[in-house]
């Protein structure tokens, strides 16, 4: 939200690729005022930013929704594909073949993930994709006009829908169940947190799951609601303070005294220092991470943080072996047909 | 049993009928017969007659009837015949029918271990000792019910004169040279061979003789070819689920693509090949793959071309290349899953809700289904939309006798794309929706590339030519006027139809896809019956000039099809209403593949109406 | 300003225009604005004059342009209208459109916190100070921006003569009587009119005057109708996926069927309506529930056709009823999500890989959504086959003047459905697939029939008479027959088209659902042009023989339809090929409703040709 | 397997509702001999014998598979629906609204459940629909010849197949992550407890999977394979001892002596009695299934038994207020059709 002051600053900040923050931004919005998407959309152009990723390579993908609109609304020189409801994630899967060197991140809604993308949604966690993966969680269908999606909890009433019988889908426990290694959540009204995770998460070799509840102020944000501003502030419950140091930096000692942090190093070199609070807990464990998010469930607090990271398991791409460094999709045609002399051996493989 | 100077007795016999029937195999399916048939099948070929072969068989894995029939046609007409000369019998289930299903005067071979009446007398019937057999060549017991199957092959050789050095030759090519289990098959062959010879008394007229008719020719079946085609098309990526008759494509690609692209000393892989959780997945992978800038196909059958309706409907209309291999089965719905058919023309062409047409290839041999393999990636990328790949099960899964694979006549063309000097190069400001040069095809740009504003949004939503979101009705409108134009100019890049003509034809026969046989063979017959007819055979929707004049130029087209609506003569009627009356549409929808037979009686029904 | 005697300086003017104009509403989406527009439609209505009220709306939930144009017409035309002679501007995002589009002689009102040049003179141009008077109306703060725009109500009103009773009986239907609100919005309604009374002069021609032309009519939309329909028609199950324009219908049935079919005394509901995960599961919900023998519809668009495309073939081959209520909107693809089209026609169609041919049934008016939401069950069951009814979003979510609903003309129709005694009584026994009555239809049981050898195995794949898994040629080609010949008869029961016919008239009209007010329209303006035209309004595929005859009987047909490819001209074509020449295709895809002068000039234009 | 001597006995056994086992079975399999989907269907069918269930007043259904073939092959006299590959969730849900008396029995493999299924599958649990669904777990596509399906194990290597890569899916962690009421796993190779466990199925008022592993003895039934009879047998762990008893049948206390054993009662009256073993289980609690599903994939064992139930939550067709005991698909028109004056009303809400 402070974003959008900084750009009226006389003195335009570039950061180390020489891009200013004007250089991570989209189209306008025409997103509602207030909605929880907006302000990820802002951390997501202050992580590019402040990450000094180029623009050009990202690609950016969505389903559909008010949520899978967003990324027209950041990212203006990354590529981007808008694709169908709930099936952003095999886009995305072939997408990322193209130029393997570059970062995937997806924007998806709690509707097109965990109703119509359901499937999709765990076998892309199931590869292990090389992606983050945002889901802009407000328990309903925004663009349709306010109707139940499967997040939201059970006995939650909205004014034209009645009530919710069904159980709800726990984005980050399908995301352990089905292999993801990267899991975090975090709210849309915590930016600070949202920002570190979506660094955290572009720094990770494989899915990163970003489950971050994000209030639609226009169809569900009664304060009783588990996706409203109101329940977030109230029962958001960090797991850890969480610092993201980029490669560059170096680490400070003091900064993060003995005993009191952990530190996760990520493939590119980065390190994300979890400071503990209440309790010292470990995302590299399953065990854990399963405990704590069923404790939640039973609390009901909006438990936020990193919750499981594992950064040994290969990605997608790293599985496929690809060429190190050079892209499919830059392969000249003699590398891709075979030469003359191998149609002999073609015609010599039938009978 | 007497033992008679057999090779002299079947030899001697005046009304020989030699290269001419056909044998068909009835087994169980899991049983291992498949080895058995096609070690005939390739025998026979080795011995330079025209063969084909087809595999009848039933939706489950193992235990139910299978039929395997394998034409011998020394005039090289190769579609399925209706009589069966020559049967073997190895089902318990279905014998009583396949004695029935003797041609009068044809042989029937059976494996002693069926005990059943033989109520015939209008054939020659010989049993033979399979299991004993198998036993007898010293094949360990665990595979002696696998082996079983060669004893046919060794009674067959020597009833049929088969030569054995091909068969060995056959074996050899089947088992990758392996010595252990080409012995172990040799073995039953041999004494099968041995004792059929010491016991069979050859009384039908069916035989065979070498002859030069094969060379030239290489056997295939189409998905391996087109597979095959789709590799030296460069292909780098392939999403599939698996599905009958389709997944032979995907496995086929799989199985050889290192083997041709794999170079020594490369840094890595130059594609992909992922196994999608399902149809809608592996369409969307392919088309972020086409975004991407990659070839990339997917294979599927009918259920699996429903599935992909949406994403059909979005790559149309977002202009991603991607190419759809589609081996048509029997439909509506889960059907005849391993029946052949050609009933998704339709529906395909119009996939997707709203306004589309997809352009569709259809393959008529093997032969080209290796070169719609590559040839359907030059036309997607060209067009920049869906190509479908129209084969089917039979041309699919059979094996065809066809000229062998041609290296790719031209370069690969990859279409309007640009990469940074490309738009350096430009003098106005690229947009990705511009039809720039009047044939409705704008330009693209990949993921990766790195010039300023190269980057556009992807989206199924209305745009403008800069690829912006817009709900304007002139963008909308403009914008469809363009995908108009470009499926017409999509027709000067289809393969244009195959044409065989004989003097003095006024009726004209329209076909496409494996019916390609059965018309060709059925046109010799209409000739020999004193009906000349011409013969288009159709590659393709969009169709080209060449079908008008075709219709024009006949005073009566049929469209021979199978599938039950005539579903290209209804796309002809849409494209040429003016010759409706012209065309006439001849169908048959029964799951098998067309004879000659059925296709000259029906067409000659027609006409004395 | 002055204070003049505005009633006076208005009505005094010699070239009054009466009850015949357009007027547009410009707002931002999700401001509130759609109250007031409703309020300006109902009153006006119940004025006695006829009305028409379009919502141009975005895709998206708040703050992108929208605009309401309600056509008032003393003719009783009810199409969408070129031209507004009276602009109201709200949005300062399209202000300068919006003045640019007022037709000359028009008046343009517009929210006096926009501060733009005002460079027309040729219409008269008043600004009113809306925020101001929502705050001196007493409106609390926080409703101020809702209720701000209930000033252009109270301006029109007194600027146009539109009735205040009449006003403020609209804002109690509105709110229900709910005193509060309707107190809070007719307070700044009050305030507006006495401040245009005091301010404003009269100086365009546009005003209302009661009039006796909507007795006998309601307003309503079609989704909320067709609902209606559905309920009456005794909707057991719904299944559906939220989609614009297709949400309301569902929502419109859970929010009404407790109202209509709950009674006192009952032990439980008779109907139970599922929000599914996707369309794949609201079909498949639809298909197990229709199999289940309940009365059971889906509603969605074009995105969830596509995604029905498996199902449909499924429900076709097994022959299981489901109605699916297609609200069309523009694709291909996401498309416009927000306008109007007729493009889902031939995939919808032809909905299935193989062959298929689904049940088209197409409302005309909101009174027919609501006799198709009940009759397309009738349909469905009695055919035992998917029926698609075909509206649209205009149809769907505009109000549309429209004859009171009737209740049902006939008793429902369940089918050949057989319970236990039915089952007792039969003669032969019961075959799932058998043609007992030579119309293609076969007899069914449901689940729960206690009947001995009631239960049968439903499936997509090949099967014989008694529903047994099958994968004989003769059996699935019998079945593909009958499946044709229940097609045909399916003919006598959709409903027959309606037609219009003038005397001598040459030339025909074919045209189908929300286009039937401009093809009305035109008709007169052409009539008046000296051209007599017949229009026959299409309800249904498959045709009927009024459809042959009024091809036939004209020299030429125009099939005036909504898409870019012309798709029921080409089902024509495909039905009618000997009248090919007869039938000529005039299409428009833009997204908007049909024009009369858009038919009448894209006609005449043709007729020149 | 020893079903098929029984039929040969010359007095035939008739159960409460006068039937014989014969009057269960279904048409001759065609799946391949030694296939665990066999053994299941007759387990399905000595079951329903023995529960007295009438066969009429069973629905089942399948997806498309060698496993969804079998319905066809078990309770002849029920109605059944063979429907399509992966929808069989929503095809069921909807059918069980036509006589919601009936119960509902559903059988499918693992490709069709968590592969091409994976979205219906996890909508179902959700639901709580009335239905049990067992899922004949190979992790391979048996119909289409031996492919990977998603439960497949990580690195499990196949002859035309290579190697599997991807995470494989948990069907029993994926039924507690969507709330199913009755979570359950076993092994075609222990008839008695499939046999129990179904019985235990038929009584939940709610929605019960039943994860049975049951090898494909023709493409994945190596021993070294998790889902070979060899595998299933080295490594199978029972949670507890399972023991059904029917409502009829008073629980004998000497039979399972205090302290040694569980009770569950379920909502048609019936008892599950659960005999420790190693540990004392305690299946209606989450957390102790989250753990011990866990627990058995670090274990590499094959965990096997109830493992969750709860008795409580309404089941769909509770929530919808159907009429008691009276089927919808019975309702006469009258019933249906409001009356003629209710036109007026209809029109009225017009304006
Ligand atoms: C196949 C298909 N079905 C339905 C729709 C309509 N639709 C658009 S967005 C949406 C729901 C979006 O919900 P969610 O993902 O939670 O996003 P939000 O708007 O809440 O951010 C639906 C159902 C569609 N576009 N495509
Ligand atoms: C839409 C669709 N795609 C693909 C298929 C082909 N197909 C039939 S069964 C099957 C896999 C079945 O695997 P599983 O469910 O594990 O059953 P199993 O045979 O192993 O028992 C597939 C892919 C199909 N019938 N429909
Ligand atoms: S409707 Fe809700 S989700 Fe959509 S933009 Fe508005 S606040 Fe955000
Ligand atoms: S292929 Fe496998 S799953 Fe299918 S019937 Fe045979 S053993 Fe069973
Ligand atoms: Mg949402
Ligand atoms: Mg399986």
């Amino acid at each position: 939200m402070s974003d959008t002051t900084e750009t009226a600053m006389p003195n335009i900040q570039l950061n180390l690729v020489g891009l200013s923050k004007n250089d991570y931004r989209g189209a306008q919005t025409t997103l509602c005022a207030g909605c929880g998407h907006n302000s990820i959309s802002n951390q997501i152009i202050a992580a590019a930013y402040e990450l000094n990723i180029v623009p050009e390579d990202v690609i950016k993908l969505s389903g559909i929704g008010c949520s899978s609109k967003s990324p027209a609304y950041f990212l203006n020189r990354s590529f981007g594909f808008n694709s169908l409801h709930g099936r952003m994630p095999s886009v995305a899967t072939g997408a990322m073949f193209g130029d393997h060197t570059l970062k995937a991140l997806a924007v998806s809604g709690d509707g097109d993930t965990t109703n119509i993308g359901m499937g999709q949604f765990k076998h892309i966690m199931r590869r292990n994709a090389p992606m983050v993966y945002i889901v802009e969680n407000n328990g309903v269908y925004g663009l349709t006009k306010g109707q139940f999606s499967a997040t939201a909890e059970m006995g939650l009433r909205l004014k034209y829908q009645g009530i919710n019988h069904y159980f709800p889908v726990d984005v980050v426990q399908e995301a352990m169940a089905s292999g993801a290694t990267f899991v975090a959540r975090s709210f849309a009204g915590d930016a600070n947190q949202v920002k570190a995770l979506i660094k955290a998460g572009l720094s990770h070799n494989g899915l990163a799951i970003i489950d971050i509840i994000s209030p639609c102020v226009t169809f569900n944000n009664n304060d009783d609601s588990r996706h409203s501003y109101g329940w977030g502030r109230e029962h958001q419950e960090p797991l850890h303070d969480f610092t993201y140091v980029p490669r560059e930096q170096e680490i400070q000692l003091g900064e993060f005294p003995e005993g009191t942090t952990r530190q996760v190093e990520m493939h590119d070199g980065s390190t994300i220092v979890l400071k503990k609070l209440d309790r010292d807990y470990d995302p590299t464990s399953r065990a854990a991470a399963m405990r704590v998010i069923e404790e939640s469930q039973d609390e009901e607090v909006l438990l936020t943080g990193l919750i499981y990271v594992d950064t040994e398991r290969p990605s997608l791409t790293d599985i496929y072996e690809l060429p190190q460094g050079r892209a499919l999709n830059r392969m000249t045609d003699t590398e891709l047909r075979p030469g003359k002399d191998m149609i002999e051996k073609a015609n010599a493989m039938m009978f | 049993m007497t033992t008679p100077q057999v090779k002299e007795a079947k030899t001697s016999q005046g009304k020989a009928v030699v290269n001419d029937f056909s044998m068909t195999v009835a087994t169980m399916n899991g049983s291992g017969s498949q080895t058995s048939n096609v070690t005939l099948l390739r025998a026979l070929f080795k011995m330079g007659i025209p063969v084909s072969g087809k595999n009848l068989f039933p939706s489950n894995i193992q235990g139910l009837p299978t039929w395997y029939t394998i034409r011998v046609s020394k005039d090289g007409y190769l579609a399925r015949r209706e009589t069966h000369e020559v049967v073997v019998a190895m089902n318990p289930d279905t014998f009583v029918a396949d004695l029935a299903s003797v041609a009068p005067g044809g042989a029937f071979f059976y494996g002693d271990h069926l005990k059943f009446e033989i109520n015939r007398d209008d054939i020659s019937v010989h049993s033979f000792p399979a299991k004993l057999l198998a036993k007898e060549s010293g094949a360990p017991a665990n595979l002696r019910d696998y082996v079983a199957n060669m004893a046919y092959v060794g009674v067959l050789a020597h009833m049929l004169d088969i030569d054995m050095d091909k068969i060995r030759e056959a074996l050899e090519y089947h088992f990758d040279g392996k010595e252990k289990p080409i012995a172990l098959n040799m073995g039953v062959i041999d004494a099968a061979f041995a004792w059929s010879t010491a016991n069979l008394k050859k009384t039908d007229p069916y035989r065979v003789e070498p002859m030069d008719k094969t060379s030239g020719f290489i056997m295939a079946d189409g998905n391996t070819a087109g597979a095959l085609g789709a590799i030296f098309g460069g292909v780098q990526f392939v999403a599939w689920y698996p599905i009958t008759p389709a997944s032979s494509f995907a496995e086929a690609i799989s199985q050889n693509i290192s083997a041709f692209r794999d170079k020594e000393g490369q840094d890595g892989k130059t594609y992909a090949i992922v196994q999608a959780e399902d149809e809608l997945a592996a369409i969307g992978m392919t088309v972020g793959a086409g975004w991407s800038g990659l070839r990339s196909v997917t294979s599927t059958s009918g259920p699996g071309i429903s599935l992909m309706t949406e994403f059909a409907g979005l790559a149309y209309y977002a202009e991603i290349p991607v190419v759809v291999w589609d081996v048509q089965r029997v439909g509506p719905s889960t059907g005849l899953p391993t029946r052949t058919s050609q009933g998704d023309i339709l529906s395909t062409h119009f996939l997707g809700h709203g306004d589309t047409q997809q352009i569709l290839m259809i393959p008529g041999s093997a032969q080209e289904c290796f070169e719609f393999g590559w040839r359907s990636f030059d036309i997607s990328e060209r067009m920049q939309t869906p190509v479908f790949v129209m084969s089917d099960l039979d041309l699919g899964m059979n094996q065809w006798m066809t000229k062998p694979f041609e290296y790719p006549d031209q370069p690969m063309d990859r279409g309007k794309i640009l990469w940074e000097k490309d738009l350096e190069a430009l003098k106005e400001p690229w947009m990705r929706y511009k039809d720039v040069d009047g044939d409705g095809v704008p330009y693209r740009t990949a993921p990766g590339n790195r010039a300023p504003q190269s980057a556009w949004f992807a989206r199924g939503t209305g745009h403008d030519e800069s690829a912006k979101y817009s709900e304007r009705a002139d963008h909308w409108e403009a914008n469809m006027d363009r995908l108009v134009r470009k499926y017409q100019t999509a027709s000067q890049y289809v393969p244009a139809p195959v044409l065989q003509t004989r003097a003095g034809a006024k009726i004209g026969v329209i076909a496409y896809g494996s019916a390609d046989p059965a018309i060709l063979e059925a046109g010799d017959y209409l000739a020999a019956d004193g009906l000349a007819t011409d013969y288009l055979r159709l590659r393709a929707v969009p169709f080209t000039d060449e079908v008008r004049d075709f219709i024009a130029a006949h005073d009566k087209t049929y469209v021979v099809e199978m599938n039950r609506d005539g579903q290209m003569h209804k796309l002809l009627l849409l494209e040429y209403p003016e010759m409706a009356a012209k065309l006439s549409s001849l169908v048959k929808y029964d799951g098998l593949p067309l004879s000659a037979l059925w296709v000259k009686e029906s067409l000659q029904a027609e006409e004395q109406k």
